[in-house]
């Protein structure tokens, strides 16, 4: 971890200098005699540079105007390009009023240039002397990113600390999740009842992380499913997920000893359409009148028919969402609700793994580090702003700096 | 092999995605995978498409109960599919856009699958109301909560609640109910999404570095 | 009379109904060809037709709903096959393949020289079809791990930038808005919704709200003493959230359905 | 008259299930689900109305619109299906009318494959007719669907040629005046999102207003709304919620537009069914917990 982030650091300082060689700032005058008509204001200044941040072929030319363009019978600027080593020159782009800069995307690393901007007033052209030779290049990071780098590194590195030390057998708390503990007594009563269970992932595909935290949660499912010998129905809407839940329910039946009790049939694909999909599911629901019904994953409107129609049959209803706009509709209409974070950290519960568990506390100290970082912006935004202390200002944007997306 | 090379496919691609935002010239890698992500879905369309058909055919040769309903969805399925993949009746012919109107894509669309739709939704009206009649009951304090603040959002976005309470001074004015549903809205809403938001981005982050890791690996069929 | 006479007296009034709406509308079109007035009359006959069938099913599960599911799920099928036919195969994948298809689709092709990488998903989809055949089904796990690299890599990233890092920074708010001293605001403490007590009060709620929500989430501690009063307001802040929630939803599923009665009465009864 | 026909049926329907309800008799659902079809339809056959202003966030957004110089570029996305159509269609049209008036540049596309399909209902019926001398490819001009959803946002924001090689009626898009000085969304004056599921405002938000530094406004059902407020006003300069936002926003358009006051304005219309339906849920709500209490009452007395 400590190595990365040396690496990190060193490829930083590599950037900052190769930026700052590169930023040689071509400073011209106007030639005496096109100048004439407007010599009473300064000349205008015009500076190339490689575009920063960048993959390369790209040049940035910035130009600050002392007034030219509030002249009558202003047309706009001429930017022109000559390329040192072969002599060719091109007139790139006409830009009007407002502009102060522009990036040139036509450009190749391996050539050197120069650039002139010319002020286009009723017809002639003021040109400017050209500017230092500058050439192209790539980075190799992102400079904007170093924060999120560095923040990224410590939250991961805080997940992969405990999922190790889990791992070496360090015994780990964790709260009770109320939801949690209800679905294996659903699963129960469902057999009991000899009806079945229907298990429902969300409408979104595989693209999302819900999706694939309702898909592990349907591991742990389907391993009691196979024991009770339950049947279980499972509608889904995009075939991925077809395919990513039969592998799940094929494993699980395998390790509870009964692949042939398993069977393609009881993942059904239905439409991608939501309410195609939310108008069959409701059909089900009340042909084959489900026990237990789980509703694990992304949703959308069609929470509240589930939730509704689930609830007049009578089913025990576990849901779990990162929808917050749902939420409410399970929360009313559900017997459990896993409210965002917990359906994810729902399948690291119910498998139990230490290692898995492990990742939980690794989030924890992820919101440990925001509490405190919000704590200390929060008194230094305050006190900067009620009794204007530079030093408390510093800290402010400090973490501005720090927390800003790049 | 059967669990070795997905788990050699998923991180290393993963990896690299992540890699690819710190380095300028691999930034577009993650358009890219984002692009492929779209064209294997399209051959998972087919894929579904391919089960329907599948699935339902059989319901039918077995005349199974309900066997005529998947008569009516197969004809669904290849009807709207031979005027979509073959443009039919679109004034521009095969290079026009697909939902041009006067197809008969977009006539479909227009008529048949649009009002299925939007009459799905509007069901929602109707559950909602059943809903805040037998669901929302304030069993416990955090009902309470729930209900008092829907309350007063319900009430503040109509005209209902100007009337109620516009005789409130405007030294007391944040008490008028369009105010208080506002001020809700900005303050204690705005504080409990940010903590949800928060709370989301840690379980997706440490979720997807479980991923990564291959810890979590059970939609590929487990660990076995 | 058994249920079974009774559904089929009911099937005929339904097709009567039908039946006497197609004849109005197609009357009273407007185009000049009697071909797209008889047809505009049924397609709208039609939707009021699917509209009614889908509502039936709010008195009890009937073959009328269960016809509208049936197509629905056919035609919804349908129409993503073909919205992902001609963008994505023909509007991204073809530009990049073929000269010859892209003309054939009418297409601009575009010259590019890693046009060999187009073929990476191509390989990936066929792979996940192989999901049909019993023997290699195994196979499509490739594609699916591809996938779900994707979204592991690609979230990781993007949650950690938008939702964590600038929900974080968006949460640096003073707690003193307008601070002159203890003195002025006391003596402008007002309940105005725009004064600056109600304004320090949103800041503070925000502030405490945020702290005790993220307590709430806390997986590794258990919610005892402070920890469990944190725990308990976060739980209340998440509440009103919800309700709040709850109180907009309403308003939006109000709105569809009167998107639909208006077009009961409107576009078909036209007593509006 | 309508008003009174319809506050006696409604007033009295909810006498009658306040009666039941506290007589501890089971309400069926079906009782609700006629009573809340009567109360909406009511107010949509007598046409209840009632007066709108634009609150401070909906505002912002006229104020943005109506302050470009002419000739800026919007891109105005359609990212909604038929669903939300009745609560979202009426901004995106009242966009299209501000932004027209205004002579900007409007560039349309969508992330929803059935938002195609509304768009070029929207074409049609609002922006040809009513604009007939705004010219494809220079006014404006349909960019179409992408699948794909925020990965299409993740390439357009960097390189718009990438993703759409050409618009939705196959033309190159060098070949329309409009895209001359368009490389990629960082090039726009503002976008604007009309959604309300995933993608939508938010997805914008994340992958299009924020990485690119361009203005970002949104127009969104209301159900997905309150989640939007945590970006405003910082990443969203503003947002219409639902249809009471844009009914707001119709309001204010008539206002400074008074051509447009015989134009259908949808949203306005909406507002009262929306408020009498606001009622009969609220009342629902209470007569629900009245009668909680009651049989928890009896409950604990047998």
């Amino acid at each position: 971890m400590i190595a990365l982030l040396r690496v990190a650091k060193f490829v930083v300082s590599l950037c900052s200098l190769l930026f700052i060689v590169s930023f040689l700032p071509g400073q011209s005058v106007y030639s005496q005699d096109t100048a004439s008509s407007v010599n009473n204001l300064p000349p205008i200044t015009v500076k190339a540079y490689d575009t920063e941040n960048d993959a390369g072929s790209s040049i940035t030319v910035e130009w600050s105007d002392p007034g030219y363009w509030r002249r009558e019978g202003f047309n706009g600027y001429r930017l022109s390009r000559k390329n040192v080593a072969s002599g060719i020159e091109d007139s790139l782009d006409v830009l009007p009023t407002g502009h102060v800069l522009h990036e040139d995307r036509s450009v190749s690393d391996d050539s050197s240039y120069t650039y002139t901007l010319a002020v286009l007033i009723n017809g002639a052209n003021l040109t400017s002397t050209s500017t230092e030779v500058v050439r192209s290049s790539k980075q190799w990071f992102d400079n904007r990113l170093t924060w999120v780098l560095i923040l990224g590194l410590i939250i991961c590195g805080a997940v992969i600390y405990f999922i190790e030390s889990a791992k070496r057998g360090t015994k780990l708390f964790l709260r009770r999740i109320a939801g949690l503990e209800a679905i294996d007594e659903a699963v129960g009563r469902a057999t009991e009842m000899g009806r079945p269970i229907l298990f429902i992932a969300g409408i979104q595909d595989m693209d999302d992380v819900q999706t694939i935290a309702g898909l592990t949660i349907l591991g742990s499912i389907a391993r009691t499913v196979a024991e009770y010998d339950t049947k279980i129905n499972m509608p889904v809407c995009t075939s991925l997920v077809m395919t990513a839940a039969r592998e799940t329910i094929k494993h699980a039946y395998v390790t509870a000893g009964r692949p042939d009790a398993y069977n393609d049939d009881m993942v059904r694909y239905v439409t991608n359409e939501q309410f195609g999909f939310v108008a069959a599911v409701d059909g089900i629901m009340v042909r084959e009148r489900p026990a237990a019904c789980f509703l694990l994953g992304a949703f959308f409107a069609e929470s509240l028919i589930m939730a509704e129609t689930g609830n007049s049959i009578g089913a025990i209803q576990v849901a779990g969402t990162a929808m917050p706009a749902q939420l409410p509709f399970f929360v009313a209409a559900c017997d459990y609700t896993l409210i965002g974070e917990e359906l994810f950290a729902a399948s690291a519960y119910l498998s139990g793994e230490p290692r898995q568990l492990g990742s939980l506390k690794g989030a924890d100290v992820g919101k440990a580090i925001a509490m405190i970082v919000i704590l200390v912006g929060v008194i230094a935004t305050t006190i900067a702003s009620a009794w204007n202390s530079e030093s408390m200002l510093w800290i402010e944007n400090l973490l501005r700096q720090m927390f800003s997306t790049g | 092999m059967k669990h070795q090379i997905p788990m050699l496919i998923l991180s290393a691609v993963g990896t690299l995605l992540v890699v690819s935002v710190f380095v300028p010239s691999a930034q577009h890698w993650g358009e890219d995978a984002t692009l492929y992500f779209d064209i294997i879905a399209v051959f998972a369309f087919f894929l579904g498409g391919g089960n329907l058909i599948r699935v339902h055919t059989e319901k039918v040769s077995h005349k199974s109960a309900g066997w005529i309903y998947s008569v009516v969805t197969l004809l669904g399925f290849g009807i709207m599919l031979v005027t979509g993949l073959f443009k039919i009746g679109n004034p521009n012919g095969i290079a026009g856009d697909l939902s041009k109107s006067g197809s008969y894509f977009q006539l479909l669309f227009q008529y048949v699958m649009s009002p299925l739709n939007s009459t799905m939704y509007a069901l929602l009206a109707f559950y909602v109301a059943s809903a805040s009649y037998r669901a929302f009951r304030a069993k416990n304090t955090e009902a309470t909560i729930l209900l008092v603040a829907a309350f007063v959002i319900l009430l503040g976005r109509t005209a209902l609640g100007v009337l109620l309470t516009n005789w409130i001074p405007a030294q007391l004015s944040v008490l008028q109910i369009p105010n208080l549903a506002i001020w809700i809205m900005n303050a204690p809403n705005l504080a409990g999404q940010r903590a949800i938001m928060i709370g989301i981005s840690l379980g997706v982050i440490s979720m997807s570095l479980r991923l990564l890791l291959g810890i979590e690996r059970t939609y590929l069929g487990g660990d076995s | 009379m058994t249920s079974k006479t009774a559904m089929r007296i009911l099937m005929a009034i339904v097709a009567l109904i039908f039946l006497f709406s197609w004849i109005i509308k197609s009357g009273s079109g407007v185009s000049d060809s009697t071909f797209t007035n008889v047809r505009d009359g049924f397609l709208i006959t039609f939707a009021v037709f699917l509209t009614l069938s889908i509502f039936s099913f709010l008195y009890h599960d009937n073959p009328f709903y269960k016809f509208a599911e049936s197509l629905y799920v056919g035609i919804s099928a349908g129409y993503w096959m073909c919205y992902g036919f001609w963008s994505t195969v023909v509007g991204n994948f073809v530009p990049r393949a073929s000269r010859s298809l892209s003309e054939f689709f009418h297409v601009p092709y575009q010259e590019r020289a890693d046009h060999i990488l187009i073929y990476i998903p191509i390989i990936f989809g066929l792979i996940l079809l192989t999901r049909l055949l019993p023997r290699i089904g195994w196979l499509s796990r490739w594609s699916l791990a591809f996938i779900i690299g994707t979204t592991a890599g690609l979230n990781l990233t993007r949650y950690l930038r938008s939702d964590f890092i600038s929900q974080v920074s968006n949460s640096f708010i003073p707690l003193f808005v307008d601070w002159k001293g203890a003195g002025d605001f006391i003596n402008h403490i007002s309940l105005a919704a725009d004064g600056q007590f109600i304004a320090i009060l949103s800041n503070w709620v925000i502030f405490v709200g945020v702290m005790c929500g993220l307590v709430y989430f806390f997986f590794s501690k258990e919610h005892k003493g402070t920890f469990g009063v944190a725990s308990r307001i976060g739980i209340w802040i998440l509440m009103i959230t919800f309700g709040a929630s709850f109180g907009y939803t309403v308003m939006g599923r109000i709105s569809l359905l009167v998107g639909r009665i208006t077009f009961l009465f409107g576009d078909w009864l036209n007593i509006l | 008259m309508g008003l009174i026909i319809s506050i006696i049926v409604i007033g009295g329907g909810l006498l009658w299930i306040l009666y039941l309800s506290i007589k501890g008799r089971d309400v069926d659902r079906r009782i609700v689900y006629l009573f809340v079809g009567t109360t909406v339809a009511l107010a949509i056959i007598f046409r209840l109305e009632f007066g709108e202003v634009a609150t401070p966030i909906v505002k912002s957004v006229f104020d943005k619109i109506e302050n470009l110089p002419a000739g800026s570029k919007i891109v105005l996305s359609y990212d909604f299906d038929p669903a939300m159509a009745p609560e979202v269609n009426p901004m995106a049209n009242a966009f299209i009318r501000h932004i027209l008036e205004k002579k900007h540049r409007l560039y349309f596309m969508s992330l929803w494959a059935t938002g195609q399909s509304l768009l070029s209902v929207s074409l049609d019926s609002v922006l040809k007719p009513e604009f007939p001398d705004a010219k494809y490819g220079v006014d404006y001009c349909n960019l179409g669907f992408k699948a794909g959803n925020e990965g299409v946002l993740n390439v357009v924001i960097t390189n718009l040629r990438k993703m759409f090689p050409s618009d939705a009626n196959g033309n190159s898009l060098d070949s329309l005046p409009m895209f001359k000085d368009v490389e990629s969304l960082k090039d726009m004056d503002l976008l604007i999102s009309i959604g309300g599921g995933k993608p939508g405002v938010k997805e914008w938000v994340l992958f299009a207003g924020d990485p690119g530094k361009v203005a970002m406004a949104g127009g969104s059902a209301a159900v997905s709304t309150p989640l939007l407020y945590p970006y405003w006003p910082k990443q969203l300069i503003g947002l219409l919620g639902g249809t009471k936002g844009a009914a707001e926003y119709e309001a204010e358009l008539i206002k400074r537009y008074p051509r447009f006051k015989d134009k259908s304005m949808p949203a306005l219309r909406m507002m009262g069914p929306q408020t009498m339906a606001h009622v009969v849920i609220i009342a629902f709500i209470v007569i629900g917990n009245i009668a909680y209490f009651r049989s928890r009452k009896k409950g604990e007395q047998s």
